[in-house]
């Protein structure tokens, strides 16, 4: 259809967004009390201009009266909107802390942003691009890195989003509530691509997951995937996982605390295996000699930090040597909050 | 209001600041600050001229889903727009232009406490202007305003450098016109002319100037710190070497946010006048209108982590963020209450400049309210990054400042010139500024409720009728801004004697000739009076 | 107050008289003159301090996030030179304010004496910042430029936060030391000429208070860029 | 026109004990002093600073507006180091701790 811009011209209007996951509705809630109490203000101030000018207007009033102001009014005026505010403050911090803090239960994928694409792991192997595959009513965290400059990761139908600084691992959560397919935008200007680095959310039944879900990826899950560039990159050859090499052994290592030889103690969660992988000399190990494994910043994508994390994390200490290598891991994984930067030190 | 004795009978040949000399050098090495005002006020026009040509083409371009230019082009149209409109519009908007032609006026003075720097600091405007238009014809800078690191510092292949010296160019010269500014205000006061005898106008700036010498130094360097960034590529906001991107982003808003009052408080203080002369009446509640303006000035300055609540910035941190946000919309409010209670039982007429001051209120209210939106943390989530961001800002920026401009520049276009512009065509113009306006703003609201992300070329199909309404209107908006400027133009030559006081306004530049004399007064005048003395006071509300 | 002021009426002519040469047209006396230019100048430091400020805070928030790669790099910081400097411009500033003293006493002589000493300090400052620069140089401690870092691998990264900080907090204050400079000269000339004296002395003052400044951001970048570690 | 002039003594004393007191700096650094190192270090530039100007910079002869700016300029100054340290300094608050390790940060424990 043309209009007489002589542009094609889609018909819909639509007006309000979907509402699709369990923050969607609270957050909808607030902003539809803010919205209240704006249109309240609005219409007020409007038609006390509209009445005072028409009631004031010079032909029929010649002669103004001089007021002077009136501090009681002043204050009423200035701490009644104010204990409002407070309410949209109170209400507003509540969500937002929960939205700040996934439920132990979430299910974990993995997201890079990249100049201009947006890829996803799931932990049983499967990879997409630019395609979010989640099931209806349970809550999904997502992890996510940048390979290049701030991305940020959207779903207007969740209400939810929050930028991938690169550098860092930044997470969200959402609990999908109504099956369909949803908007993914980048929502941080990210260059010339930025527009086209949209997709799709799909929200699926559980049994439409699982159907979805059981083929897995073609290289085997996750960790499977780790392990296979723990060889590749010939990792192997010095963390051995049996006997203590000429780097640390780690089995059993995810989450728990690593002596380093500068005194402190670092907990050894996502954020500093990212680091250790990246940039080995950052921190070394109690009894370890620096300079010892190879630099691979820029040698790794992000994408495959996130494989060989979930590798080593799939390295359950009780596993017999024999049967090393990583188990079929679980939809729902350990939750974890990145910190901030990859070595904060103190 | 002020003992002046300098009536003089109007005669053709008299004397202004406009026709004691006519040579190029008698301008450009003028050091009267009424002339550099004129000065500004053809540069800052020329490139709002440059940045809504950029605004109505990359309009053009959301016409469709798909985008009609390829996405470079659209990437730099918007942000040209955005560094123009901020750094080279909005910032010097009215401090360089109304401000630096009325508060020596107003403040009873000769001229600046500074006259020279007053002039240098138009000549670095220029010199970082050109540093920008460099930028737009070498082929532009696709960064957006904000120059985010490390897209700025590392990916982008645009000519960032080039705009980044001009930002940081114009910064100095806003620092300069502030240093001016407060100086002025604190030192060159006639006698009688107290801090509350003050035009609210001289108060509004008063504060925004404080903003202008506090933050601009620090957007200086940060810009700086990206540009040796650029450079040398390394840097310390550089994640490659464990530098954190969002330590820019708080250098970046600690000048950008408070900037933003740079953006509208001169505005209000243009309102605070008009609103009082058309109602005949004095201020409501002055102490609180001029106690609001340092109010914001200061509270600014600790609401900027509002930009970085989904950033990865310390949980507590927004939480501190969001209260005082909501903090600093007190005293916003309290302007538009007190304005809006200056004009009950007053004697309201309807000139050009008071339905400028109409649409401020009106749409400055709906900018700031919507401002809640993004001050609470959860509907910020939701809502950042969207067009209800854009949309937001543009009423309190445009909706607000250009429209406090347009009105200020009509206010005391007569006091400026000498003449008086076509009143029919004023309105005219005004009423399609409100109107265009709007069309293109409204629904940019309901597209960020949507979810349509800012700064994208191309974009769902399903939002597509909103962007044409948007669309449209902003060409109505364009048309509203032409036609002023051929009838102001027009009135340069044809128009009426304005006489000195055309208005009936108080305030010592409606006592003073029009054009006023070179040194403004003949004698520095005695000030026995408050401001806006329309009459006695007659009646105390509770 | 007309008891506590009582200046003779000839002093008091004799000073509007010296003055009138350089009251510009828009002041009403030159006391409103000199206090508008004083307050002016302390508006532009203000400025100043919010310029550092912002590098200052970048160094307090890596400075927090990576302690030890800052205190590796005390040993490559010339805490010699750095101290040395810190006293040359320590003098620097005595003669300054000692020309100011002179400009009021009207002492053209020892005006003109202090403004050279004043100005040698300087150059002897920004000369030893260039031998230290170029130390850095030969050292590959410029990040950007061949950054090398073999004693400390495990702070190759974070180190270089630091180094970059160095070079463009001591490369600010340095510009701000030859603006500086200029502006001596500026001064040098004019007390040459015997344009100041007790009743006129504005410039002095102001340049004298900028040039204190930049002494006092020294101050702060001696400790936080050469003294970083406890060093034994 | 009225204006103070200092002494030359106050200017040479202020001198020296600049002298002293960045000798001193030098020689604190050399001991451990822990977390305090830089508190020290902090502390004797600020009195530097203040000597400088109270005397060299002549604020203790300057008008009330004149020190009302200098103390503002300081306040925003630590109005902008102190709210964006403070962000970096809580990011870590909100780490959560695994059961089996008692975590004083972003993954380092004390």
């Amino acid at each position: 259809m043309h209009n007489f811009l002589m542009v094609p011209l889609y018909g819909d209007l639509p007006l309000f967004p979907p509402i699709a996951s369990k923050q969607a509705g609270e957050i909808n809630s607030l902003y539809w009390f803010i919205s209240a109490v704006s249109i309240i203000m609005t219409v007020l101030i409007f038609a006390c201009i509209v009445l005072f000018a028409w009631k004031y207007q010079r032909r029929r009033h010649a002669h103004a009266t001089q007021i002077e102001g009136s501090t009681r009014l002043e204050l009423t005026w200035s701490i009644l909107p104010f204990l409002v505010m407070l309410i949209m403050f109170a209400w507003g911090a509540k969500l937002y802390y929960a939205a700040e803090h996934p439920p132990k239960d979430a299910m974990e994928i993995f997201v890079t942003g990249k100049q201009w694409m947006w890829k996803i792991q799931y932990p049983n192997g499967i990879r997409e691009i630019n395609a979010l595959h989640v099931p209806v009513g349970h809550p999904v965290k997502l992890t996510m890195a940048s390979e290049d400059v701030i991305h940020s990761f959207s779903v207007p139908a969740f209400f939810v989003r929050h930028d991938v600084i690169p550098g860092h691992y930044d997470s969200l959560w959402f609990m999908p509530t109504k099956v369909g397919r949803y908007h993914l935008f980048c929502t941080e200007y990210c260059g010339n691509g930025h527009a086209a680095m949209i997709g799709w959310v799909y929200v699926m039944s559980d049994e439409d997951y699982a159907k979805w879900a059981s083929g897995g990826g073609a290289q085997g899950s996750l960790a499977e995937q780790g392990q296979a560039l723990f060889q590749q990159f010939g990792c192997a050859t010095c963390h051995l996982l049996d006997t203590q090499g000429r780097c640390p052994n780690l089995r059993g290592l995810y989450n728990k605390p690593v002596q380093l030889n500068d005194g402190r103690t670092v907990i050894a969660d996502d954020a500093y295996l990212r680091e250790s992988i990246l940039d080995p000399n950052a921190k070394i190990v109690a009894g370890f000699e620096p300079n010892v494994m190879p630099n691979f910043k820029g040698q790794v994508s992000e994408e495959n930090v996130i494989a060989l994390i979930a590798y080593i994390k799939s390295l359950s200490p009780t596993t017999p040597a024999s049967q090393q290598g990583p188990q079929q891991r679980p939809l729902s994984a350990t939750p974890l909050k990145g910190p901030a930067l990859a070595s904060h030190t103190r | 209001m002020a003992t002046i004795a300098q009536e003089k009978p109007e005669t053709a040949e008299q004397v202004n600041y406009l026709n004691v000399s006519h040579t190029w050098k008698s301008w450009l090495f003028t050091t009267d600050h009424k002339r550099i005002a004129v000065l500004y006020l053809i540069s800052i026009t020329l490139m709002f001229v440059v940045g809504g040509a950029a605004a109505v083409a990359f309009r053009m371009n959301l016409l469709v889903p798909e985008g009609l230019f390829s996405a470079e082009t659209y990437n730099r149209l918007f942000s040209m727009h955005g560094i123009i409109m901020v750094f080279f519009f909005l910032v010097p908007s009215i401090p360089a232009t109304l401000a630096n032609f009325l508060i020596p006026i107003m403040v009873g003075a000769k001229d600046l406490a500074f006259p020279r720097i007053n002039l240098l600091s138009w000549y670095v405007y220029v010199f970082g202007g050109l540093f920008t238009l460099y930028a737009v014809i070498r082929g532009g800078v696709d960064t957006g305003w904000t120059f985010y690191a490390p897209y700025s510092s590392t990916y982008s292949n645009s000519y960032v450098l080039a705009a980044a010296f001009g930002v940081f160019f114009a910064g100095f010269s806003s620092i300069l016109t502030g240093l001016n500014f407060i100086v002025t205000i604190h030192k060159m006061r006639a006698p009688g002319m107290t801090w509350s005898r003050l035009p609210l106008f001289v108060w509004a700036n008063y504060a925004t100037s404080l903003i202008q010498i506090l933050g601009t130094p620090v957007l200086a360097i940060t810009l700086l710190l990206l540009a040796f960034e650029r450079i040398a590529h390394v840097g310390i906001f550089d994640p490659n070497i464990g530098g954190d991107p969002i330590l820019f982003q708080h250098l970046f808003w600690f000048y950008s946010h408070p900037a933003v009052y740079i953006m509208i408080l001169p505005g209000m203080g243009v309102i605070s006048e008009i609103v009082a002369c058309f109602s005949r009446k004095r201020v409501f509640g002055y102490n609180f209108v001029a106690f609001s303006s340092m109010a914001i000035a200061v509270l600014s300055f600790v609401v900027w982590g509002h930009h970085m609540f989904v950033t990865g910035e310390s949980m507590y941190s927004s939480l501190a963020f969001s209260l005082l946000s909501f903090l600093v919309a007190v005293p916003s409010a309290i302007k538009v209450f007190n304005w809006t209670a200056t004009m009950y039982k007053g004697s309201v007429s309807f000139e050009t400049p008071m339905l400028y001051a109409f649409g401020f209120i009106g749409l400055f209210t709906i900018g700031g309210l919507t401002g809640l939106f993004l001050a609470s943390l959860a509907t910020d989530v939701e809502l950042h990054g969207t067009y209800f961001v854009v949309a937001h800002f543009h009423y309190v920026m445009v909706g607000g400042m250009v429209m406090a401009f347009m009105g200020g520049l009509h206010f005391w276009w007569p006091k400026i010139t000498g003449r008086m512009y076509s009143e029919a065509w004023s309105k005219f113009s005004a009423l399609l500024v409100f109107v265009g306006f709007n069309l293109t703003f409204f629904p940019q609201f309901i597209l960020g409720y949507l979810g349509m992300p800012r700064r994208y070329h191309a974009y769902p199909p399903e939002f597509q009728v909103l962007n044409v309404l948007s669309t449209a209107g902003a060409s109505v908006l364009g048309v509203g801004y032409l036609i002023p400027m051929i009838y102001f133009l027009y009135s340069l030559k044809y128009g009426e004697k304005a006489g000195n006081n055309p208005w009936g306004a108080t305030g010592l530049e409606w006592q003073i000739q029009s054009p006023p004399v070179t040194f403004n007064f003949e004698e520095t005048p005695t000030v026995t009076e408050e401001a806006y003395n329309y009459g006695p006071v007659e009646e105390v509300v509770g | 107050m007309a008891e506590t002021a009582q200046p003779s009426v000839a002093s008091a002519t004799h000073d509007l008289e010296a003055e009138a040469s350089h009251l510009r047209h828009h002041f009403a006396t030159p006391e409103q003159q000199l206090d508008a230019s004083t307050l002016g100048m302390w508006t532009f430091l203000i400025t100043e301090v919010l310029f550092f400020g912002g590098m200052f805070t970048a160094y307090t928030i890596y400075r927090f996030l990576y302690p030890a790669a800052f205190e590796s790099t005390s040993q490559y910081m010339p805490v010699i030179l750095g101290g040395i400097n810190t006293g040359v411009l320590i003098c620097s500033s005595l003669t300054m304010a000692m020309s100011v003293r002179s400009a009021q006493l009207s002492r053209y002589k020892s005006l003109t004496t202090f403004l050279i000493l004043t100005m040698i300090f300087g150059a002897t400052f920004l000369v030893i910042k260039y031998v230290e620069w170029h130390e850095k140089w030969v050292e590959h401690h410029v990040p950007g430029f061949n950054f090398q870092y073999p004693e400390y691998p495990q702070y190759f990264y974070h180190a270089q936060i630091l180094f970059f900080l160095y070079f463009c907090m001591t490369g600010m204050h340095a510009l701000h030391m030859v603006v500086g400079m200029g502006l001596l000269t500026y001064l040098l000339v004019q007390s040459i000429r015997r344009v100041f004296n007790s009743s006129y002395f504005t410039p002095v003052e102001m340049i004298g208070l900028y040039w204190h400044f930049v002494d006092i951001v020294w101050i702060f970048l001696f400790p936080l860029l050469y003294l970083i570690g406890y060093r034994k | 026109m009225k204006h103070h002039v200092d002494s030359v003594r106050s200017y040479v004393g202020v001198w020296i004990a600049l002298l002293i007191l960045t000798f001193t700096t030098v020689t604190v650094s050399h001991w451990d002093l822990g977390e305090f190192h830089v508190v020290v270090a902090l502390l004797i530039a600020f009195v530097k600073a203040s000597l400088v100007a109270w005397i060299f910079m002549g604020v203790r002869h300057s008008a009330k507006m004149t020190r009302l700016f200098v103390v503002a300029g300081l306040i925003w100054l630590s109005i902008m180091i102190l709210i964006t340290y403070g962000d970096y300094r809580t990011r870590a608050w909100d780490y959560q701790p695994q059961p089996w390790a008692q975590t004083g940060g972003a993954g380092v424990v004390r």
